[in-house]
């Protein structure tokens, strides 16, 4: 499963994108085994009211279902226009 | 209906006219462009950065949505991303419609659901260092006016 | 803040730009554009009559007063009068804040006084004969907005 | 004091502009003067709803008071815009 991280996200983890071997049911439990990882993860996801997910380019919510999920990204709030 | 994701500058007046040209008996067109604030002084650049793939499909579904809902004859939508200067345009919306109101409403709600439903971020470097632009509050509540 | 009655035609896309690159530090600009429709077919000219001198002071009251109410950088109201086609630009207005909400709702003010408060009338000539626009309830019911 | 005409008020009227001698106190005054002129002012003044009417250059009501009016000016609701 591909997982992208934007805006300081990006820069907390420290790499724009990657390839993540994951059997996660939901975001939730991807969010779980990322914080697992290392440090750095572990400041990024440390508050997740401050965090927004889309899976396959749709926003949604932590508890969304990864099945069938190609890409999941994590951003904070967006600022358009 | 049209939506562009660019990093080249645009001429917004050139933009509002070209919109203007093709839209078939709509009296009444509004435009709105957002232009790079120096807030607080010494910004060198503010860095938009964005999701390519999603930022197209995000804008579409919200150009697509102001169409069904108001009255339109067109609407177009036009959004950077990259590196610009304090003064430069950073995007605009237009809409076209027989109707002042559907044209003031549809535009009003393309901007704040551009605000907070489009992935793009901001951030502004300055002397000072590089900070990312926080979401407010209020740009989030503004959706539930829709 | 600038205010003008006039025959000659004008370039919408122009003035917006016009407009833009004078308003330091304001970061939203909306502007409305108003296009002569030729609504019923076989539109061949729309005739805008005017009272000089009134005209000119009420568009300036109605501007200034939308200075007062919202946190405008600058504001511009573009009027024409005379024998118009159809497709030709009627009228603009055009608002600069740095707060999107602001720059809408006072062009969104404008507008409201304009249609029903500035001493336009228009007559719409077309191979049927001649009819005066009538006021609508709408027009003036909008103004119980603001 | 001079009266002008704007609109169909004008077509119905003639002229776009006239100046007359009037001791009316008030707009209400002026136009029952006016109305008892001709039949043309009395058909564009039939229906009063359908009218409004500038003192001085400055929209008012037909109650309003012409004392130092130099100019009046009757037409039918604007359509600008």
């Amino acid at each position: 499963m591909d997982v992208l991280y934007f805006a300081w996200v990006r820069e907390r983890i420290g790499i724009p994108k990657e390839t993540v071997e994951t059997s996660a049911a939901t975001v939730n439990e991807l969010v779980a085994e990322l914080r697992q990882r290392e440090e750095r993860y572990e400041v990024a996801f440390s508050d997740l009211s401050s965090l927004r997910v889309a899976v396959d380019q749709t926003l949604t919510d932590f508890d969304a279902s990864l099945s069938g999920a190609r890409e999941v990204a994590f951003f904070p709030p967006m600022t358009g226009g | 209906m049209q939506v562009r994701v660019q990093s080249d500058i645009f001429d917004p007046g050139a933009e509002l006219n070209a919109f203007t040209a093709v839209i078939d008996g709509a009296g009444a067109v509004v435009s709105f462009s957002g232009i790079v604030r120096d807030v607080a002084g010494g910004l060198q650049t503010m860095e938009i950065e964005h999701y390519p793939g999603m930022t197209e499909s995000a804008l579409q579904a919200i150009a697509e949505e102001a169409m069904q809902r108001w009255n339109l004859a067109d609407a177009l939508v036009i959004h950077r991303y990259g590196r610009l200067q304090a003064g430069e345009i950073i995007m605009m919306v237009a809409t076209a419609s027989p109707h002042r109101k559907d044209a003031f409403d549809s535009a009003e709600f393309l901007m704040d659901y551009l605000k907070s439903r489009a992935p793009f971020w901001k951030k502004e470097v300055s002397s000072a260092g590089a900070d990312w632009v926080a979401a407010k509050d209020e740009d989030e509540s503004a959706l539930d006016r829709w």
